[in-house]
């Protein structure tokens, strides 16, 4: 943690960047800070709590401002990186990518194929375990799925806060304030925002970095991260693409390949 | 506020016989935004359309919707016919009454409330249509040929007849292609050169035909009628403007020992060299790799002994560029040459050669003067085995495919063989015999039982040599699979015909695609086979799949008769249902956010990068441009924009989107 | 009380299914009238939303058909078109939506007779899983609260 | 020291106890340690997946699971065709999830099936190359015909080792230890294999042609990686030489008694002793 600190100040003196994204000691756990100056460097903290995934400021330009940063990357948050460079939407000359690996390393990746590297080596860290969830889901009867989801998704009333956690929600315009045509209804009832959410999880295809964010943003604590969840899963078991993979290069579904299997097509 | 006409029409009683035409206009003409609703016994002919049209005119309608056969049939009559009205074309849109309808129900209710739900469909669908304009792109009006090859050769010479220019690049030295390796051809046994060559020579002196020989393709830009061709013109050490192709370099340069391409290395040609005696163009160049001067520094020779001073040793590789209207791909194939073989000893063993390299001892200006003779002590083979199939149809090699002409020569080269050497024996061993074509089973006739070829339904499991003889050991299906030992003094495999190796990079430096053996893949298997998936590149020849000479030449024309209908106009018309990238004011621009994930979907490679700029030339945001030129509006691109900021018109999200709300409410 | 008809939307693309159903015209194959079809130019075209719309607006079963693999008109869109299948029908599933109200297909320009039976047999399999009730109470739903608002 | 599984097969203990031994002090010689798979069983060899698919699988994978409860990641299968059997069951179960289920239920244990399964070549070339040209010495200097057989390269898209119709692997270790190996044309033909009891006349026809071939080019001995084609090519030589009407006397030997010697073993240490056609020249 002190080579950390002792980065920032080194990148922040230098002027090399101009602000680091990291996380701080909050009250309930580690919370994000942006620091512009050398002499806040030594708040910033990153252990295995610091689970967050501070790329969503990334694509924040009123954040960025034009600014060269920092940022401290847990996992999760590496892959999301690594899905904005190929989408576009980060410049290699202006960021700094930095993480702590499990032994206590600092790493500063100075190429974005060194990130992809990484993510193959570290162990991929254990999130909530939502398994005696899941379990029971996949126990249940579809009615009963359904039901489930129905009803959890009732208590939605559309906050966003899930969309906002989401380093991949950047688009200028999300498809629910599309109104030509009204895809999805505006307000929140059962059916619009079932809609929202099998949208938001397709949306996600291919560039989930599976960090379960926007699960965690929910205030109402609905378990909506493990849509996104099935959906990497899905794109795992049926074409072979790893979450680390898919996340690198083209997307799962503008590629495909001839020999694609599906059994449920006549 | 729209007004709609809905003309429904009985085709006779095609549709009214089960479908209650009149109810069907009644209740149409209730739906909001309908002006004007009614139905006729043949709305496609004369009255009909004028039925149409009048209305159009007289009550103004602002969209048309017939409900008539499927669109498939006569959508463009009714565009047309809306468009002489002065409606804009694209605001006509048919419902199915026919075939989805009236023809595949029973005469009843049902029946009749289907037909009025697809109207009712079809005009909500009218009224989020927009007018749309054809798409003119301008053309360039000179075709790119790259090969020459027979199938170059005969596209360049289509079209430059046509009046059109051509740029025909060959990688080779010389053009004329494998054909002019070639001895005699099947099925007339008429010589090669003797048909070629005059071919070559009006290549050479055509007015509208430019040659690059010794030229690769490096780098292409643009899309259909606007290509932009970078040309690499390999430096040839020689100026071909003052060189009088006397040939005295040739005959004087001391390396006299590389193995000569021409003659499947069969017989030997210096560094300085044209590959064979009618080479056109008929000017030697220097092979670098292999020259004195460029390996020790130290020669000179040719310099020396040329007359005219054409020899210049320093001159670079020249880049040129070109600009195109349409290209035609015709690079041609390889056979294979490895040792791809081991059971069979090819590459070991000096007197089993493939099929190409027998067309070279076969032919009158091969190295054995057209004598069949053994490469490696020069004796006359007095048995000899042909075996075809040798890497085709085997998916052991990674080639399911079947080479196609292979039957059909090694019966020539057999044939030849009994011809040139008397009292020979010779043993074909074959799969099948595939001799679907004009004569040409005639043709393998001949050679069974006029020139007694003994031909043996099996495979060679390995060939080895003993006491000077090759052991073929095979077996003979038809006599109960009994296995066979031929000692033979020579053996010519028929190998696989496979794309040339530099295929695949050449494919994606055109963005034309490619099957899973590197061949070029034509744009539909059966409905578009000299066209690629890239408007503006065609295909023809051996470079699409192995094929013979007949074949060749009549896909080349065919390409080349796309090519001249292309430069027919001097605007290519498009239809305008393509995809259409969104803008909207600043500071958005456009709900495109560049993630250019649409990129690695389009088939077409259509989707370009557009740079937003503010005035001092900052660029603000770089967002997706869809090309009108080449997107053929399959609209995979936005069914996968997640922030829908590509739609697709005449297909649009508003469109669909009031088609399935429409049937359901 | 007359049998439940299933109301049934059909999405196909314009070269292969669309011009295969014509074919069940032409050749005068009949099938049930319940289903109705929308023409896209391509399956890689066929965004999952209308889908899901088609069942929130009644729609008791679904038909999306396209072009067989390697048969696309444009090349590929059908292979888009499938792995956007695969992936939205496992998220569907595991979200207890019924798939198996979903019948996806390959139909060619020449298989007439295939069209009339994808039909006759999805139109029997939904008839036997009857209306699609469930998920439309999550519309009621929606109708309710549209109520609450604008109704105080 | 390396430490890899062993499946020895019934051949090895028995009428090949001599490879058996030679492998193990080759292994021993470049510090690997082979531990046997306890409780071993048939791998069923020929004779079962012509009779009976399940039994053949299941006898096999039995073996496989208890390497995989050893937590063996490579086992070491010196018969050419316990090896093949090795291989192929395990990709048939790793190709079908159903199979698998149905055989793990048969012999009550599980399989992950990725345990690495190595042929003697593959074990050499993996283990000992590196350091065996600086090992050599006593260099192997005889012509040599090398000898695969049908089961050590076949089915190509199973075992994916060596050229199918042309094999190397044996030709480049052979060379590596002084050798000279020739250019033959029998190299995977058939030695009759499974007829090495019942049709012994098969056996010297089929054998016969080998030795010929190989004996006429001139070489010195022939060499192998398999028990039966080393007993057919050796133990059945009186017959071949009936056969051939002619008597030969060119030595079979195993690729690790060959290798053994010129890494400075003794005769005694890789069992050459045990050869019915003496290796006279060593």
């Amino acid at each position: 943690m002190d080579e950390l600190r002792k980065k920032a100040t080194e990148l922040l003196q230098s002027g090399d960047v101009q602000m680091v994204i990291g996380y701080e000691k909050g009250t309930k756990g580690p919370r994000p800070c942006f620091i512009s100056v050398p002499e806040e460097a030594h708040k910033l903290i990153f252990d295995e709590q610091c689970t967050g995934n501070l790329a969503v400021y990334l694509t924040h330009k009123d954040l960025i401002a034009g600014q060269k940063v920092a940022i401290t990357a847990s996992y999760f948050a590496l892959r999301s990186i690594l899905r904005l460079f190929t989408e576009n939407q980060l410049q290699a000359d202006r960021l700094v990518v930095l993480t702590v690996s499990v032994d206590k390393q600092l790493i500063v990746f100075t190429a974005v194929d060194d990130i992809a590297a990484y993510l193959q080596s570290a162990p991929v860290p254990k999130r909530e375990d939502d398994a005696a969830l899941i379990a029971r889901l996949e126990a249940i009867s579809r009615e009963e799925r359904w039901a489930f989801w129905t009803e959890e998704l009732s208590k939605c009333f559309k906050c966003y806060a899930c969309r906002a956690a989401c380093p991949m929600c950047y688009c200028n315009k999300c498809i629910v304030e599309e109104n030509r045509p009204q895809w999805i209804q505006p307000w929140a009832s059962t059916l619009a925002n079932v809609e929202w959410h099998i949208n938001r999880a397709m949306h996600m295809t291919g560039r989930c970095s599976d960090c379960g964010a926007c699960g965690a943003a929910c205030p109402l604590g609905l378990p909506i991260h493990l849509l996104t969840r099935r959906i990497v899963q899905e794109v795992q078991e049926n074409f072979g693409i790893g979450a680390n993979e898919a996340v690198q290069k083209d997307n799962v579904l503008s590629t495909f390949k001839p020999e694609d299997k599906e059994n449920f097509i006549r | 506020m729209s007004k709609i006409g809905v003309f429904i029409c009985h085709c006779g009683e095609n549709i009214s016989a089960t479908v209650d035409v009149e109810k069907v206009a009644e209740e149409a003409a209730k739906f909001d935004g309908v002006e004007f609703a009614t139905h006729y016994k043949y709305m496609c002919s004369d009255p009909g359309q004028t039925l149409i049209k009048n209305a159009i005119r007289e009550k103004g309608l602002t969209g048309v919707v017939v409900g008539s056969c499927s669109p498939r049939m006569h959508e463009p009559t009714f565009r047309k016919a809306c468009a002489e009205a002065g409606l804009n074309p694209y605001m006509c849109e048919m419902a199915n009454l026919r075939e989805h309808c009236s023809w595949v129900h029973e005469k009843s209710e049902e029946t009749t409330e289907k037909a009025i739900v697809l109207i009712k469909m079809l005009v909500e669908k009218v009224k989020k249509n927009r007018s749309l304009n054809a798409i003119k792109v301008p053309i360039t009006k000179k075709a790119l040929v790259l090969g020459g090859g027979i199938a170059g050769i005969q596209a360049a010479l289509d079209i430059a007849n046509a009046g059109q220019q051509v740029i025909l690049v060959e990688k080779d030295p010389s053009i004329g292609g494998h054909m002019s390796q070639l001895s005699e051809t099947f099925p007339t046994l008429d010589c090669s050169q003797c048909i070629l060559t005059p071919r070559m020579v009006e290549v050479a002196q055509h007015p509208n035909i430019k040659l690059y020989n010794y030229a690769e393709l490096e780098k292409l830009e643009g899309f259909i009628g606007n290509f932009k061709a970078t040309i690499r013109l390999k430096a040839k050490s020689v100026d071909y403007s003052i060189c009088t192709g006397c040939g005295l370099c040739t005959t004087k340069c001391p390396s006299k020992k590389i193995p000569s391409e021409f003659n499947e290395g069969l017989g030997m040609r210096t560094a300085i060299y044209t590959p064979f005696p009618q080479a056109v163009p008929n000017k030697p160049v220097i092979d670098r790799e292999n020259c004195n001067y460029y390996k020790k520094g130290v020669c000179k020779i040719c310099q020396k002994v040329c007359p005219t001073g054409a020899i210049q040793y320093d001159l670079p590789d020249e880049l040129i560029t070109e600009d195109i209207g349409a290209i035609v791909i015709a690079t041609g194939f390889n056979v294979l040459k490895t040792n791809f073989f081991p059971e069979y000893g090819y590459g070991k063993y000096p007197d089993v050669i493939t099929g190409l390299q027998f067309e070279r001892l076969a032919s009158a200006s091969g190295p054995t003067l057209g004598e069949i003779r053994r490469p490696s002590d020069g004796k006359i083979p007095q048995k000899i085995v042909f075996i075809a199939c040798a890497g085709s149809r085997d998916q052991a090699k990674g080639i399911p495919y079947c080479s196609k002409i292979c039957c059909m020569y090694t019966a020539k080269h057999a044939m030849l063989y009994q011809h040139k050497v008397h009292g020979g024996e010779s043993y074909v061993f074959y799969m099948d015999i595939r001799a679907g074509g004009k004569n040409y089973e005639e043709f393998i006739r001949r050679a069974i039982e006029d020139d007694g070829v003994n031909y043996v339904r099996g495979r060679v499991a390995r060939i080895y040599e003993k006491d000077g003889k090759y052991i073929v050991k095979g077996v003979d299906t038809l006599l109960g699979s009994k296995q066979i030992e031929i000692e033979a003094d020579m053996v010519v495999l028929a190998t696989a015909g496979v794309a040339n190796a530099g295929a695949e990079e050449l494919a994606q430096k055109m963005h034309v695609s490619y099957d899973a053996y590197h061949f070029f893949a034509e744009a539909h298997p059966k409905l578009k086979p000299v066209e690629t998936n890239t408007a503006g590149i065609y295909l023809c020849g051996a470079c699409q799949a192995p094929k013979d000479i007949p074949e060749t030449v009549g896909m080349a024309s065919g390409a080349a008769a796309k090519v001249i209908g292309l430069f027919s106009n001097d605007e290519l018309t498009r239809e305008p249902l393509i995809a259409v990238v969104n803008r909207c004011a600043p500071p958005v621009f456009s709900t495109c956010v560049g993630c250019f994930m649409c990129q690695t979907a389009c088939p077409y490679n259509a989707i370009e990068r557009e740079e937003i700029k503010s005035r001092n030339g900052e660029v603000i945001k770089t967002i997706a441009k869809v090309n009108p030129g080449l997107c053929q509006g399959c609209g995979t691109c936005v069914a996968f924009c997640r922030s829908k900021a590509i739609d697709i018109q005449g297909y649009s999200n508003e469109q669909m989107f009031a088609e399935v709300m429409a049937m359901l409410n | 009380m007359s049998e439940f008809e299933p109301k049934i939307v059909a999405f196909v693309c314009n070269w292969c299914t669309y011009a295969g159903a014509d074919l069940t015209g032409t050749s005068r194959m009949k099938y049930a009238s319940n289903v109705k079809i929308v023409r896209f130019p391509c399956t890689g075209r066929i965004d999952f939303m209308l889908l899901l719309k088609a069942f929130a607006e009644g729609a008791d079963g679904i038909i999306v058909s396209g072009c067989h693999p390697n048969d696309c008109h444009y090349t590929s869109g059908n292979f888009h078109a499938r792995r956007r299948w695969v992936v939205f029908r496992g998220l569907l599933d595991f979200m207890g939506i019924d798939v198996k109200r979903i019948q996806f297909s390959w139909v060619s320009a020449a298989e007439g007779a295939k069209w009339a039976e994808i039909v006759n047999s999805t139109v029997a399999a939904i008839r036997e899983l009857g209306p699609y009730i469930e998920y439309r109470k999550a519309a009621d739903y929606l109708a309710q609260q549209e109520k609450e608002v604008f109704n105080g | 020291m390396i430490k890899l599984g062993f499946y020895p097969g019934c051949s090895l203990t028995g009428s090949s106890s001599d490879y058996a031994e030679s492998v193990l002090a080759l292994a021993k010689a470049f510090d690997l340690e082979l531990t046997e798979i306890p409780d071993w069983n048939c791998c069923g060899a020929t004779a079962a997946h012509n009779m009976n698919k399940e039994l053949a699988l299941s006898l096999s994978a039995r073996i496989l699971a208890l390497a995989e409860k050893q937590q063996m990641d490579e086992v070491v299968v010196p018969c050419a065709a316990c090896y093949n059997r090795l291989s192929v069951t395990q990709y048939e179960l790793n190709k079908d999830a159903d199979l698998k289920k149905r055989i793990c239920d048969i012999i009550g244990m599980p399989i992950n099936g990725n345990l690495h399964i190595l042929n003697v070549m593959q074990m050499i070339d993996k283990y000992i190359t590196g350091r065996l040209e600086e090992k050599v010495t006593n260099p192997f200097t005889r012509k040599v015909a090398c000898y695969y057989g049908c089961l050590l390269v076949r089915p190509h898209d199973i075992l994916k080792f060596d050229r199918l119709e042309d094999p190397q692997s044996m030709d480049v270790l052979m060379e590596k230890v002084g050798a000279e190996p020739i250019d033959w044309a029998f190299k995977t033909e058939c030695c009759g294999a499974g007829f090495s009891v019942s049709h012994t006349d098969a056996v010297a026809k089929l054998s016969g042609n080998i030795v010929k071939d190989a004996a006429d080019r001139g070489a010195e001995a022939i060499i192998v990686a398999c028990p039966m084609c080393q007993s057919n090519l050796d133990m059945r030589r009186a017959q071949i030489n009936e056969y051939l009407k002619k008597k030969t006397d060119i030595p079979v030997i195993y690729i690790t008694q060959a290798i053994g010697l010129a890494v400075g073993l003794s005769a005694k240490d890789v069992s050459l002793q045990k050869l019915f056609v003496p290796a006279t020249f060593v």
